[in-house]
């Protein structure tokens, strides 16, 4: 399995996802956004960031690279894309994703662990793993998730709600929601399953060290061929 | 020839607009009688284009592929 | 905004022409003495742009005419030691081939101005002093002053300040770790905007603004150059708004982090490729201050043409391209034979990056404004040769000993006492006296539990977290410890060691003695560290005061200068590296002395650091150090030599793997320490007061003193942590012990730890009345 | 009474503007030719004043006291 880790002008997720790779035992390179050619890879990721300062809004200028017509053809012929935080933005703005992320209700940048429940597990990124609550960090200024009431209908209706954000008691209230999402939405997928994006972030743990491991949940199965180096980590 | 086009950004009336929200709430603590605040943006642009039809038509496409997102906002043109 | 000379070009102007009749010299701000001295400097009459040159280069803020002779008596050597002040930034060797550097910097009078901008370039600022060096930033601190949260002007600035730091630092990308936030009287219109930058570097990567060789290319890469700030930090800016055509004003500088990134990125990835042989950024002073250095550190010359400076606005003169304080803005001398690659590092970064001009070999420095020779002056005259100032011959302590109660602050409040500092002096500590009400009495005694609520929720010591959730604490994925902790602490990637970081200042003890303020500070940044498990190995400072030219300013400066020396000299640390800004004031009394101390320490194993944890049920809670306290703002002598040994002993232990946790007594004395420990994972604490004679009640609870640390063992560690403390000659009494859900502290209170949490985690928002309305909407 | 107000914030002509220099870019690589852009804010609110001069007072106070940052921005008020 070989990922590549698409970097913008203005990502800078794209070596926490290299170092996440490495811990786990994943083939990566990361690609300059203009030479993107996914052809060579296994699967994609889309990391976090401020791409070209979130100026105007965050994520619409990355989608005039030509890496998002890269991405849709990858996403066409079903590779594997992860989009997270600043890359949720951007393949949104791009219409692989349904809804928008606008400003976080309290209008404040936040950065913070919050509680997860998988919703769909039709996503090589979550299979296996529906109802599970999966820790992981925040840290964005433009993370809620809205849409017009017919596409909110349409994504909850076709299963396309991926991750929702939850309370300690594993509830889907307004305290578990830390950026006013509708539906405590915290990432969503496409209707064939291969794109998901999400605001979290889950490069920032695959170490116990760094305060919590469920980051293994999501990207553990890139290392499905590379397994033992699995075990090395605690 | 030289232009200049002013592109207003407003969030589609069924979408969230938390920042609305926000300076609602604001405007209230001031004392306000507020009923609801909506918060766009105003984008000028000083462009040139061959002629005018042509300069409104590129003034069209700036908002549709770039200032304004369709699936949240509306835009609309004014060429000076 | 103070009524200080020295103001940010934000609110104040430069002449918008140099008019040849006009007294150019005072113009831009240099004495007449001064003046006389750039005249035998260079034997000759300078021409305007000459003279501002001088006039900023000259300034208080980029030649430390006041400091300057004080700061060289700081102790700046030794073992660890990679690059000591006068750079960029400092750096410590972490071994194993890596350095670590790092620096603290103000940011007050544009914060004052435009807080948010202020706040945000602040930040932008101390990150191009970090990667100047070739270091990767990893982490940004920021300690900040502001005055009482219940004035509405206070809260506005917090949320702007905050918002600043958080828009900035966010966007680049860089975790922001730690800091220290004050609410105190004299910051209400001068609030005080400290940044601390840490970054790592392989030591053969390592660049300095002092390897530049002639022939090599100069470029300027960043932004375009703009009226922003137009010698803002330099006394040029003691003229008044409004008298002359708006176009030509300096505006306030707006921060771009977006380029700031690229400018990192491209940075990197040129000293990655050796491509370039010297980076310099562009602060105060601009272009002259970045060409003027670079040359004189180098023993160089260098030839720039302003006419190739990409500009933003039409119309500039050469003064205005030479003073511009554009953000995001570095110099490049390229290796010579590499420039397509340096070039070609601009372009891909999409960075704006011009060849304006040559390194040179004969020591002049000469701009050209296209085939005209607009200034030639010796870059060291410029960079060096700026007059020192004796501050000795006129400081004079505002009080005298027989009669410190002359002392009382322009705020009210306690008499100054003097006698701390002597006693450090002295190598001796005195006991604390008696503070007035430092006993509780009946009625009292039945409020303890009500005063620790009010204390714990106060905006002196109440969690800072609705502040620094606004940071991203994490990106970079080394953030081990963030804000909340001690210290933060930070590992380094595919090695077992990693660093701790703190960052500290004591204003409210400075306000009656800067010297022991100062020491405190040094001592508290470094307990910080020690708290963590790390060992300290140098600090930075930056030091916040007034008016150096009145007697009371100076001794302050004096005696914060000798207060961190001595603190240094008793701990075993150099300072690296550090920052002076004078001046300050609020309604023309000058604020507190702020030195605000950056310390980092060294962790062995990084996995091995001392936790953020309450402890488990049963573990004994002690108190090691010193007992001593008083109120908030009352001075208690430091026994640095005890300090030392209690820092060493924390050390030992944890080395022994003897401690579960420490907390180290700060704000809110005792009491406050044990109510930050058990709400670490919401555990109670069972405890009673250590009994010393002399020491009141309501001092052994709230009093604040230094060198204390509460410290959670297992109960099978006591002995062993007994005789490390005996070795060490620390004095350690035993307090209670871990378990239940309350907080006890017999036989004077007992609070529900969940109560605690209310207070702790709502005390700051409420003080800041965070409900209502707040310019919250940008 | 209910008016409408749009309070249009600026940033002032002397001021940077990075959010503009980041559009034009992203406009120039859409094939058109920019000189140059500047952004700003538009926020709509729905309120009620006792006459036609108080509302326009008050949509001044709510530029004044808490949409534009004087030092950097300037506004202006239109009333519907
Ligand atoms: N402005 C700030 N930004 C980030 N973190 C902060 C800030 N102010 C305080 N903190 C963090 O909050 C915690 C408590 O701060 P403080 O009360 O100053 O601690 P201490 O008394 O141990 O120095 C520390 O971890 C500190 O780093
Ligand atoms: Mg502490």
């Amino acid at each position: 399995m070989r990922v590549a880790i698409l970097r913008y002008p203005g990502t800078w997720s794209e070596r926490d996802f290299a170092h996440a790779f490495s811990v786990l035992g994943v083939e990566h390179e990361i690609v300059w956004h203009e030479d993107a050619d996914l052809r060579r890879f296994d699967a994609a990721v889309v990391p976090g960031g401020f791409t070209y300062g979130d100026y105007l809004r965050a994520g619409a200028i990355a989608k005039l690279s030509p890496a998002t017509a890269e991405l849709r053809r990858a996403a066409d012929e079903g590779m594997p894309i992860l989009a997270s935080c600043n890359g949720f933005q951007i393949v949104c703005e791009a219409g692989l994703l349904p809804g928008a992320l606008v400003r976080n209700t309290g209008l404040e940048f936040r950065c913070d662990w919050v509680t997860m429940r998988v919703e769909s597990d039709a996503t090589p990124f979550t299979a296996g793993a529906l109802g599970e609550l999966l820790r992981m960090p925040i840290a964005h200024g433009e993370g809620c998730w809205v849409a017009d009431p017919r596409t909110l209908a349409r994504v909850e209706d076709e299963g396309l709600v991926a991750l929702r954000y939850v309370d300690a008691r594993g509830s889907a209230t307004p305290e578990g929601n830390p950026n006013g999402s509708l539906g405590n939405i915290a990432g969503v997928r496409n209707p064939q399953g291969n794109v998901v994006g999400l605001m979290p972030h889950p490069e920032r743990c695959v170490e116990p060290l760094l305060g919590g491991s469920d980051g293994i949940r999501m990207l553990g199965w890139l290392a499905a061929s590379a397994r033992p180096a699995l075990s090395t980590i605690s | 020839m030289n232009f200049t086009a002013t592109i207003h950004v407003r969030p589609k009336d069924e979408v969230r607009d938390p920042q609305g929200e926000a300076v609602a709430g604001a405007l209230r603590s001031l004392g306000l009688d507020i009923a609801d605040v909506r918060t766009g943006k105003e984008i000028v642009v000083r462009f040139s284009a061959v002629d005018r039809a042509s300069a409104a038509r590129e003034a069209e496409r700036m908002g549709d592929q770039l200032l304004a997102n369709p699936v949240i906002e509306d835009f609309s043109v004014e060429l000076g | 905004m103070s009524a200080s000379p020295i103001v940010s070009g934000n609110a104040t102007a430069q002449p918008s022409h140099l008019d040849a009749t006009a007294d150019i010299p005072r113009e831009v701000g240099l004495t007449d003495a001064e003046a006389t001295r750039v005249r035998s400097l260079l034997a000759r009459e300078p021409n305007p742009l000459e003279w501002a040159m001088f006039g900023a280069m000259w300034s208080e803020h980029c030649a430390y005419k006041h400091s300057k002779r004080l700061l060289r008596t700081l102790p700046t050597t030794g073992a660890r030691v990679a690059v000591g002040p006068g750079e960029n930034a400092g750096a410590v060797d972490l071994g194993d081939g890596l350095l670590c550097v790092f620096k603290a910097e103000s940011h007050n009078h544009p914060s004052a101005v435009e807080p948010f901008q202020g706040a945000a370039t602040g930040v932008g600022g101390i990150l191009r002093d970090i990667f100047a060096m070739g270091a990767r930033p990893v982490a940004v601190l920021n300690a900040l002053f502001f005055g009482p949260p219940d004035l509405p002007r206070t809260r506005r600035l917090v949320s702007s300040v905050v918002g600043g730091i958080s828009f900035y630092g966010n966007c680049v990308g860089i975790p922001d770790v730690g800091g220290h936030v004050s609410f105190e009287p004299c910051y209400a219109d001068n609030p005080l905007v400290n940044a601390m930058c840490v970054g790592i570097v392989k030591k053969e990567d390592l660049r300095s603004a002092a390897s530049a060789r002639p022939g090599s290319a100069v470029y300027l890469v960043g932004s375009d150059t703009g009226r922003d700030g137009i010698a803002g930090a330099s006394l040029l800016a003691s003229f008044e708004l409004g008298a002359q055509d708006d176009t030509k004003r300096p505006s306030v500088q707006v921060g771009n982090p977006f380029v700031e990134k690229l400018l990192l990125e491209a940075t990197l990835e040129l000293v990655e490729q050796d491509a370039v042989e010297a980076v310099q950024d562009l602060g105060a002073a601009g272009l002259t201050c970045a060409s003027s250095e670079v040359a004189a550190k180098s023993g160089t010359g260098m030839r720039i043409d302003v006419e190739l400076v990409p500009r933003r606005a039409s119309g500039m003169a050469p003064f205005e391209v030479m003073l511009s304080e554009s953000q995001e803005r570095m110099l490049v001398i390229a290796r010579p034979g590499r420039e397509r690659d340096v070039e070609r590092v601009f372009e891909h970064w999409g960075l704006h990056g011009v060849r304006i001009g040559e390194v040179t070999s004969e020591p002049v420095l000469e701009i050209r404004d296209g085939e005209t020779v607009v200034a030639s002056l010796p870059p060291a005259a410029l960079a060096e040769d700026a007059p020192e100032y004796d501050i000795s011959k006129w400081a004079r302590a505002p009080f005298d000993e027989a009669d410190a109660g002359a002392s009382r602050s322009a705020w009210g409040g306690a008499p100054a006492a003097s006698f701390a500092s002597r006693a450090v002096q002295a190598g001796e500590a005195r006991g604390a006296e008696r503070s007035p009400g430092g006993d509780l009495q009946g009625g009292e005694l039945q409020k303890a539990g009500l005063l620790l609520l009010e204390t714990l929720g106060s905006a002196r010591v109440a969690s800072r977290r609705v502040l620094y959730r606004t940071y991203d604490q994490m990106v970079g994925t080394d953030t081990v410890v963030g804000p909340g902790g001690d210290a933060a602490v930070m590992r380094l990637k595919g090695r077992p060691d990693g660093i701790a970081i703190a960052i500290d200042a004591q204003p409210a003890i400075a306000r009656h003695d800067p010297f022991l303020g100062a020491a405190c500070a040094v001592a508290e940044a470094t307990r910080n560290l020690v708290c963590m498990g790390a060992e300290p190995l140098a600090i930075t400072d930056c030091l916040n005061l007034g008016n150096p030219e009145k007697p009371e300013g100076a001794w302050q400066l004096e005696r914060t200068v000798a207060g961190i020396s001595a603190a240094c000299d008793a701990l075993g640390l150099p300072v690296v590296s550090g920052n002076v800004s004078l001046y300050n004031a609020t309604r023309g009394a000058d604020i507190w002395p702020t030195a605000t101390i950056g310390a980092v320490g060294k962790l062995a194993d990084v996995a091995h650091h001392i936790r953020v944890t309450t402890g488990r049920a049963g573990d004994l809670v002690l108190l090691a150090g010193s007992a001593l306290a008083r109120d908030h703002g009352a001075p208690v002598a430091i026994d640095l030599a005890l300090e030392a040994r209690l820092q060493k002993l924390v050390l030992a232990a944890h080395g022994a793997s003897l401690v579960r946790a420490a907390h180290d007594r700060a704000e809110g004395g005792l009491a406050i320490a044990l109510a930050e420990l058990a709400l670490r994972d919401g555990i109670g604490i069972r405890a009673t007061l250590p009994s010393l004679r002399g020491v009141g009640r309501r001092d052994a609870l709230f009093g604040e003193g230094p060198s204390g640390i509460v410290l959670v063992v297992a109960p099978e560690h006591e002995a062993a942590l007994r005789a490390l403390a005996a070795t060490n000659d620390v004095p350690l009494w035993t307090l209670g012990a871990v378990g239940g859900d309350l907080l006890e502290i017999a036989p004077l209170l007992a609070l529900p730890v969940e109560a605690l949490r209310r207070a702790y985690d709502g005390g700051l928002p409420e003080a800041l009345g965070r409900a209502s309305g707040s310019r919250a909407e940008r």
